[in-house]
């Protein structure tokens, strides 16, 4: 399994830990990955607010960009974030629906020695890991299973909405699947796992992005989850960073570690610590991985 | 060279064409420029007289017709108004009172065709142009026909036993028809007799009904067949056959008189299976009786539950306690044939699962129910014995009730399913009398168009029953507050102050929509008529002819051509029975006499027909070596005439000159 | 304005308007139109029905004719297969209309000329869709040039001053 | 205690821009507008209505009624988090955030949006950084929207900053992309210069 | 009395036509002795002049055989229109196009480059083409028939009086046309001189033919054995034998070869080829599209089987007068 790897901004900084794991991760799991030269941002969504287009031309280099490396048949490509996941998505559907964006895509990216053929196809690592690797192959791997650990699985919004493309929009499971592949417990909390967490209001209107960090923090804590674990650099950074004002804004001791989904995968797979980037967390997760192994 | 060698046409009386166009009202004449198109006609060769009316299928419209084809020695007439669909009887109609045989007539449709589906007026006057000149040409083509009849035959068969199928069933019966009421369940009833009490009178529905059902089970002119299924029909109107399929009950249904001594000398001491009846509230056991009133009073055996049928080995205590010995394991699947005239179609709606809105946690959550589970619940026959009480034995101290589950909604059923207000309505006073709870009803549009509903709802409103406008985004378990905790939360937006809510109550009631029969294909492909996009069965005219089908002699009756209230569905069983027996009484129809023939001289016996009809009215005369078409047989679909490569084959109203002059007529005008 | 209109705008007289015959069985397709008319869904005004009692009486003849005298294109619809009323009818307009169409591709008529629907009588709106994609297809591609057709032989190519010629000679 | 001054409700159609509905309308995402039946399940389900001016339902409706000003200068537009839940959960599938996506434009294109806001400040600081490096950089962005619209929170923050730049989690120096930004930015023009050619023409030809 | 004077002349023809009149064997004698051959280029010494030099009308009846595809050929047409009383197609070039009309499916210039080019059997290194004039070194110029670009039924360039089908066309159709033309008993003008009745009514094969025929497979002469008894269409042999006229005693059957159609249509029938695929097409088995298309791989070259003999003259391909019907 060959994939072209998207890392996106996050990936670089913040999310560091995220790359740092997945990459381990497939490598274990054997799935080949290459990343993406001369990649630059997706345009998110903050970029969407200024110049809708732009922004789906801006995400579209990157997808010429793959297919001018891969002049052949179709491509696979990864994005770990899920703003990124999205954003190229939406992009590609833009270009291909839309006649006149189409066009011009079409026309400047010639210009500039770039074609848009429309052959990639964008992956998500939960889609890749239980779908393409499968999950006995996963259980094989897991040499140090999560035994006893209760994970709170959460997914965020943009890898189900708006469109569900390889998980369930209202009760998605494929995070379940693979860390219960991994020997964990998983908690039952359907209307969480989705559930906005704030995106970047945590940080510009901090009393209203918090509270929704905070929703879900709590909740995984009412049922009494040792983890929280993402699959988005944004997710994780609210649900972990901001773990410290919360506990002022809302006076509660709370203290929930908050992983990525990818470091406790590869600390079942038997990864070293600091290979998976668990020593750079904010909210140590040592308490909890230490009661699984024993 | 066309005309030298090729098509020599036959000889034609000189045409004398009369055409009117219709204004009909604004409906054409705000797209079409009538007079223009009057004139143009005017201009055609073969046309003797050209007017345009404001209403031409008013008297005064056919009027015209009659004088003009008399005082001018018209013989051939085109009208240029609605679809043939419509009113081309009407017209053809009026030939015949002046004397004119009545297929000396062509309508030209510029109304469905033109003016609803033009926006451009002058584009449209265009097309209106083009289709007259073709009806013009075409006509000139048409030539004097004999009407085509059919005998009806007196019988009907009513295929559904809820309450539309028994209303038109005693109806029919009662007129003194032979009736074959074919049902698919154990017992007649369908939804109505699982209902407790009926919206806005809040009588007892069982009252009203079983008395009906009984009557239908002693009525000497029906023959009641539960259990039972229509495989197939064959015929046309007025002779079909129905080959009608019956399930072993393992019951002589002679013998049982419904003592339920074999139900509880069952090996099985309780129920293991979910009641169907009881929408899955309660067990039962494979031998079992459908519900207290079910008609037939005769109890039957699931055989993927009884383990004489599964294993062939049991003690089969039940046949032991049948003093009349009614249960037979021997029984198998067995078939009637039944000629028939007419055909009601009465196979009802589905209700929608609502496991398909998991936001609605309906099958994760406890104490989430469906609208007939409540009625179930609050029907004193029901599992609780009429109590609503939680999973947990105690009654609920707040219920939300969640409309239009399913309803209104793209991405389910688009339309509005029009019985789950006043369903709803109806539920709330029900569980607000029994348990007293708070009860919150979650509505988008309160629609109370009924006699008496408008009144129900004030009444409703003065029971201090809350009413939040908003729809349900989401039933949830998790607390944002203390009161919250161990509640089913009830999240929507209160759009009449402008607020998101969350409402905790003890159990969520979803009032879900109603669909067509997950069978509606085979049922529509099976008696051979259309279905809506939805599945829902296809009327012939939404407002002229909503009960008939296109197919002659099949009516509707009640949920299965759209969702429909118990009041409704009865008129409606009323209205098809009575077609029927207007078909009856009348006792033959008159079929368009657009049959095939076979011109001997021309047919060079090439038996490329022959295989072509699916009538089997084809035969090929042996000593004169040429094809033969039985026109009794011939239903006039005109596909053996597309086959044939002499153009020997022809059809009565679409000979090939009629055709290809109408083709000439479309392109060489306008 | 909207990217991805697809109903044709009426343009009103002057420019060029395909013009469309449509062969329609009673029971699917020319109750669909009905039904379009009866629920206003406007589409565009080139087609003009004829209506048969099933798709299996459309002989192929009838469409080289409307072709012949002057039609831009031609949409025969009929019901569902399955669907017919008379249970095989349209099976057969279907075999006829594929033999019919690889004889025209040999001839080199566009393929979008002619074209076959399954239309049931509840879908009034793939009506609209139908004729409105058809009218504005033909639209592009302009009146037949039937001077063009047959076409030239396999894998040649034509040089422009010989096809001029061809014109002006037939 | 609430302030109890009064201030005229009445909404005057003069006041109203009778085209706002079908400008919104025409832009991507905004085709079902006209579909609302004002369910409120858009509202329900977002997580951040309980914040906003005009829950997400009333926006719908004050487009639609050309309520133009109250739709662009309140904080609905610029709370949406993007978390598509409306979108989803709406029964007549109106694209509801792409709707909020393009108000949000029609707010910049406009000016309209309140200045020291920082939403919109991050949107802009957001593009320019892309623009700039051809990547989008945290610290810088963030940085730059605080000073822009409350400084204080750079304070607030800071203990957290550095955690993270102890654990290179955070970036000082800008991310840049290899190659040049530049040939991105052009790129950019030279499409929507096509795209904006292409959309007059066939304005011209309807 | 003096006997009708009759003429015999070929356009654009293989010659076959004339062995068909040959075929009359010794009933030619009587036609020779009944009538006065005054115009009979391949059989006797006629030219031109001898035509041009009689008065109009002056033969009772000519009979022109072969498609007309070029000046020199219209020309002669049009003059022996002129000079006969009765002008009758006769063969399937003159009535429909005939073989050579299938030159319509290709372009003036692509045939003129196959045929003095690319041809296999073609040295022409010069890529030498006939021309027009060619000025000889005596002084003159030698001129040549130019071809034209669309080959036509002698009906698309004059008037015609009657037409006697077939390639050639059976002997039988003649001498009844002759006996009908000296006994004066014609029909209509414009009238096909053969039976107005699809082949399979004299098909002795007829009876194999089931009711309830359904091809699943085609078949091509040239790579499946035939049965000699059993009806070739039934077989899933391309028989145009249901759309084509009868008239000539089913002879290909009788030789174990499917009929291609060479008497045309009948009457009632429009085009010959739409005919026939509306035969053809209601008799096939497969109902799913992809099983439609796979059984149509077995007929290549649609045009070439459904107008074998009458391209020019079918109802959408004929080039001629496109514009009019």
């Amino acid at each position: 399994m060959k994939y072209v790897y998207y890392p996106g901004c996050s990936l670089k900084s913040s999310g560091k830990p995220y790359e740092e794991s997945l990459l381990e991760v497939f490598k274990k799991a054997g799935v080949e990955v290459e990343e993406l030269g001369g990649w630059n941002c997706c345009g998110a969504t903050a970029y969407m607010s200024v110049d809708e287009s732009d922004a789906m031309a801006l995400a579209g280099r990157n997808l010429a960009l793959a297919e001018k490396e891969h002049p052949e048949g179709r491509i696979e490509m990864i994005a770990p974030c899920n703003a990124c996941y999205l954003v190229l998505m939406k992009a590609k559907k833009q270009i291909e629906e839309r006649a006149h964006l189409g066009a011009a895509v079409q026309d400047a990216f010639s210009r500039a020695g770039m074609t848009y053929r429309g052959e990639v196809t964008i992956r998500h690592p939960l889609d890749v890991l239980v779908n393409d690797v499968g999950l006995d192959r996963i259980k094989e791997l897991c040499t140090r299973p999560l035994k006893g650990l209760k994970v709170a699985c959460y997914y965020g919004c943009q890898i189900v909405r708006p469109y569900a493309t390889f998980d369930d929009q209202f009760n998605p499971m494929t995070m379940d699947n693979l860390l219960r592949a991994a020997g964990a417990e998983t908690v039952e909390w359907t209307s969480m796992k989705a559930r906005c967490c704030g995106g970047t209001l945590t940080g510009t209107i901090d009393s209203a992005g918090q509270r929704l960090s905070y929703i879900i923090l709590k909740e995984a804590r009412r049922l009494q989850a040792d983890v929280v674990a993402t699959a988005c650099p944004l997710c994780q950074f609210n649900l972990e960073c901001y773990q410290g004002s919360m506990r002022k804004r809302f006076d509660d001791d709370l203290e929930m570690p908050s992983l990525f989904f990818s470091q406790l995968l590869g600390h079942a797979m038997g990864i070293k610590r600091r290979k998976l980037g668990l020593q750079d967390m904010l909210v140590s997760p040592r308490k909890a991985l230490k009661a699984c192994e024993a | 060279m066309d005309t030298s060698n090729n098509g020599n046409k036959p000889g034609q009386e000189r045409a004398k064409v009369g055409v009117y166009v219709c204004a009909c009202g604004l409906n054409i004449a705000s797209k079409v420029h009538i007079d223009e198109v009057r004139e143009f006609a005017g201009t055609l060769p073969s046309v003797g007289v050209a007017r345009d009316y404001k209403f031409m299928c008013s008297d005064p419209g056919q009027e015209l017709i009659i004088n003009d084809i008399k005082e001018h020695g018209l013989n051939r007439i085109v009208v240029a108004s609605c679809s043939p669909l419509l009113h081309e009887h009407t017209f053809r109609k009026a030939c015949e009172d002046a004397g004119l045989n009545p297929y000396h007539f062509q309508m030209a449709n510029i109304r469905e065709h033109v003016s609803w589906v033009t926006e451009d007026m002058e584009l449209a006057t265009e097309k209106a142009k083009s289709l007259v000149a073709a009806a013009v040409e075409r006509v000139a083509f048409h030539y004097a026909l004999e009407k085509k009849r059919v005998d009806i035959n007196g019988n009907v068969l009513v295929v559904g036993g809820g309450i539309a199928g028994i209303t038109a069933a005693l109806n029919l019966a009662n007129a003194g028809k032979q009736v074959y009421l074919v049902e698919r369940q154990p017992s007649i009833g369908g939804h109505m007799a699982q209902f407790d009490k009926t919206f806005p009178t809040l009588d007892c529905a069982a009252c009203i009904l079983t008395p009906k059902m009984s009557e239908v089970k002693n009525h000497p002119n029906i023959t009641m067949w539960t259990m039972s299924e229509v495989e197939n029909v064959s015929g046309y109107v007025g002779n079909f056959t129905a080959k009608v399929k019956h399930y072993p009950r393992y019951i002589k249904e002679d013998s049982c008189v419904g003592c339920n001594d074999c139900i509880d000398a069952c090996v099985f001491k309780n129920g293991k299976w979910e009641n169907e009846f009881d929408a899955g509230l309660s067990l039962r056991k494979p031998v079992y009786m459908p519900f207290p009133q079910a008609t037939p009073s005769t109890v039957l055996i699931d055989p993927e539950a009884c383990l004489y049928l599964m294993k062939g080995k049991c003690k089969q205590t039940c046949v032991d306690a049948c003093e009349r010995d009614a249960i037979d394991f021997t029984q198998q699947v067995t078939y009637d044939e039944v000629e028939v005239g007419t055909v009601v179609l009465s196979t009802g709606f589905k209700s929608f699962d609502p496991k398909r809105m998991p936001e609605y946690a309906y099958g994760r959550l406890d104490n989430v129910h469906t609208s007939l589970e409540i009625e179930r619940l609050v029907n004193s026959t029901g599992p609780s014995g009429g109590e609503v009480v939680l999973k947990n034995g105690e009654k609920p101290k707040s219920v939300g009730i969640i409309h239009c589950v399913g309803s209104r909604d793209k991405r389910h059923n688009p339309y509005c399913s029009s019985v789950c207000c006043m369903a709803s309505l109806k539920l709330a006073h029900l569980i607000k009398e029994r348990t007293g709870a708070q009860v919150y009803n979650f509505y988008i549009d309160m629609r109370t168009p009924g006699k008496g509903y408008e009144e129900f709802y004030d009444k409703l409103l003065g029971e201090g029953v809350h009413f939040i406008r908003g729809r349900v985004a989401e039933v949830t378990d998790w607390a944002m507050t203390p009161e919250e905790e161990g509640k089913l939360v009830i999240r929507a937006e209160d759009t009449m102050i402008g607020m998101a809510r969350r409402i905790p109550v003890d159990m969520v009631v979803l009032a879900v929509a109603l669909e067509p029969q997950p069978d509606h294909e085979d049922i529509r492909r099976t008696f051979n008529i259309s279905c809506s996009k939805e599945g829902w069965f296809l009327e012939r005219h939404p407002k002229l002819a909503p009960v008939s089908t296109f197919s002659d002699g099949i009516y509707l009756a009640g949920a299965c051509q759209g969702p429909k209230d118990i009041p409704a569905t009865v008129a409606q069983a009323g209205a098809a029975a009575g077609e029927a027996l207007a078909l009856i009484s009348r006792g033959y129809m008159e079929i368009e006499p657009n049959t095939a023939w076979i011109d001997p001289d021309l047919c060079s016996g090439c038996k490329t027909c022959l295989p072509q009809c699916p009538y089997t009215a084809i035969t090929r005369n042996e000593d004169k070596g040429v094809a033969e078409i039985n026109p009794v047989l011939c239903k006039g679909c005109g596909t053996c005439v597309g086959a044939c490569p002499s153009g020997a084959a022809q059809q009565h109203l679409f000979t090939d000159d009629q055709v290809y002059t109408e083709i000439e007529g479309i392109l060489s005008h306008v | 304005m909207s990217e991805t209109a697809t109903a044709p705008a009426a343009t009103g007289a002057g420019t060029y308007e395909p013009r469309i015959v449509a062969f329609f069985c009673n029971w699917c397709t020319y109750t669909a139109s009905d039904l379009a008319g009866v629920s206003r869904l406007t589409y565009a005004p080139n087609t003009r029905i004829i209506r048969f009692m099933c798709s299996g009486r459309i002989d192929p003849q009838f469409i080289l004719t409307a072709l012949r005298q002057g039609a831009d294109g031609v949409l025969i619809g009929g019901c569902h297969p399955g669907d017919c009323h008379y249970s095989t009818g349209n099976y057969r307009a279907l075999r006829r209309f594929k033999l019919l169409k690889k004889l025209l591709a040999q001839m080199g008529l566009e393929p979008e000329r002619v074209r076959l629907e399954w239309i049931a009588a509840s879908e009034g709106d793939r009506l609209q869709e139908v004729t409105n994609e058809m009218a504005e297809q033909l639209r592009r591609l302009g009146p037949p040039n039937l001077e063009a057709i047959p076409a030239p032989g396999p894998g040649e190519e034509l040089p422009g001053e010989v096809q001029e010629l061809e014109k002006t000679e037939a | 205690m609430k302030s109890l001054e009064i201030e005229r409700r009445i909404k005057y159609e003069s006041e109203v821009n009778p085209d706002f509905g079908k400008e919104i309308a025409s832009m991507t995402g905004g085709e079902d507008l006209y579909s609302c039946i004002q369910c409120g399940t858009c509202s329900s389900t977002c997580p951040v209505s309980i914040y906003m001016h005009y829950t997400p339902r009333r926006v719908i409706a004050l487009t639609r009624a050309g309520f133009e000003d109250e739709v662009l200068t309140h904080n609905t537009i610029w709370l949406c988090a993007s978390c598509y839940a409306c979108t989803v959960d709406c029964p007549k599938e109106i694209r509801i955030t792409d709707v909020m996506y393009a108000l949000k434009r029609k707010a910049i294109e406009r000016g309209a949006y309140p200045r020291r806001f920082p939403v919109p400040a991050l949107a802009k600081e957001f593009y320019n950084s892309v623009h700039r490096s051809g990547r989008s950089n945290e610290i810088h962005t963030v940085t730059k929207t605080f000073l822009k619209t409350n400084p204080l929170k750079l304070f607030k923050n800071a203990a957290m900053g550095i955690k993270l730049l102890l654990r290179g989690r955070l970036q000082i120096r800008e991310e840049k992309m290899e190659g040049a930004p530049a040939e991105v930015r052009e790129l950019l023009d030279a499409v929507r210069q096509k795209r904006k050619g292409l959309e007059q023409e066939a304005a011209k030809t309807v | 009395m003096s006997k009708p004077k009759v003429g015999f002349y070929w356009c654009a023809s293989c010659g076959g036509c004339e062995e068909s009149v040959v075929d009359l064997a010794e009933g030619l004698l009587d036609v020779v002795a009944a009538v006065d051959l005054v115009f009979f280029p391949v059989a006797m010494d006629f030219k031109r002049e001898d035509v041009e030099a009689m008065a109009d009308g002056e033969m009772a009846v000519c009979f022109v055989n072969g498609a007309i595809r070029s000046d020199e050929q219209r020309e002669m047409a049009e003059l022996l229109r002129a000079k006969s009383q009765l002008l009758i197609a006769y063969g399937s070039c003159s009535h429909q196009g005939g073989i050579p009309g299938l030159a319509n499916l290709y372009s003036h210039e692509s045939l003129m480059k196959y045929v003095y080019e690319e041809s296999p059997s073609t040295v022409n290194p010069e890529k030498v083409r006939p021309a027009p004039e060619t000025a000889v070194p005596e002084g003159a110029t030698v001129t040549l028939p130019e071809l034209d670009h669309e080959v036509k039924c002698l009906d698309q360039v004059v008037d015609v009086d009657y037409y006697i089908p077939g390639c050639a066309p059976p002997v039988s159709l003649l001498s009844n046309a002759v006996t009908a033309v000296l006994e004066d008993k014609l029909p209509p003008k414009g009238t096909v001189l053969a039976p107005d009745v699809a082949l399979c009514k004299e098909c002795p094969r007829i009876d194999t033919k089931p009711a309830d025929i359904s091809l699943a497979e085609l078949k091509r002469p040239s790579l499946a054995e035939l049965d000699p008894e059993i009806c070739l269409l039934t077989q899933g042999f391309l028989c145009m034998g249901p759309a084509t006229r009868s008239g000539c005693g089913a002879v290909c059957m009788a030789a174990n070869m499917p009929c291609t159609g060479c008497l045309g249509p009948v009457s009632h029938a429009k085009d010959h080829g739409g005919a026939f695929i509306g035969a053809l097409g209601s008799i096939l088995s497969p109902e799913n599209e992809e099983e439609i298309d796979a059984l149509l791989e077995q007929i290549p070259d649609p045009a070439g089987t459904f107008y074998r003999y009458g391209l020019p003259a079918s109802r959408l391909f004929a080039r001629h007068n496109r514009a009019t019907t």
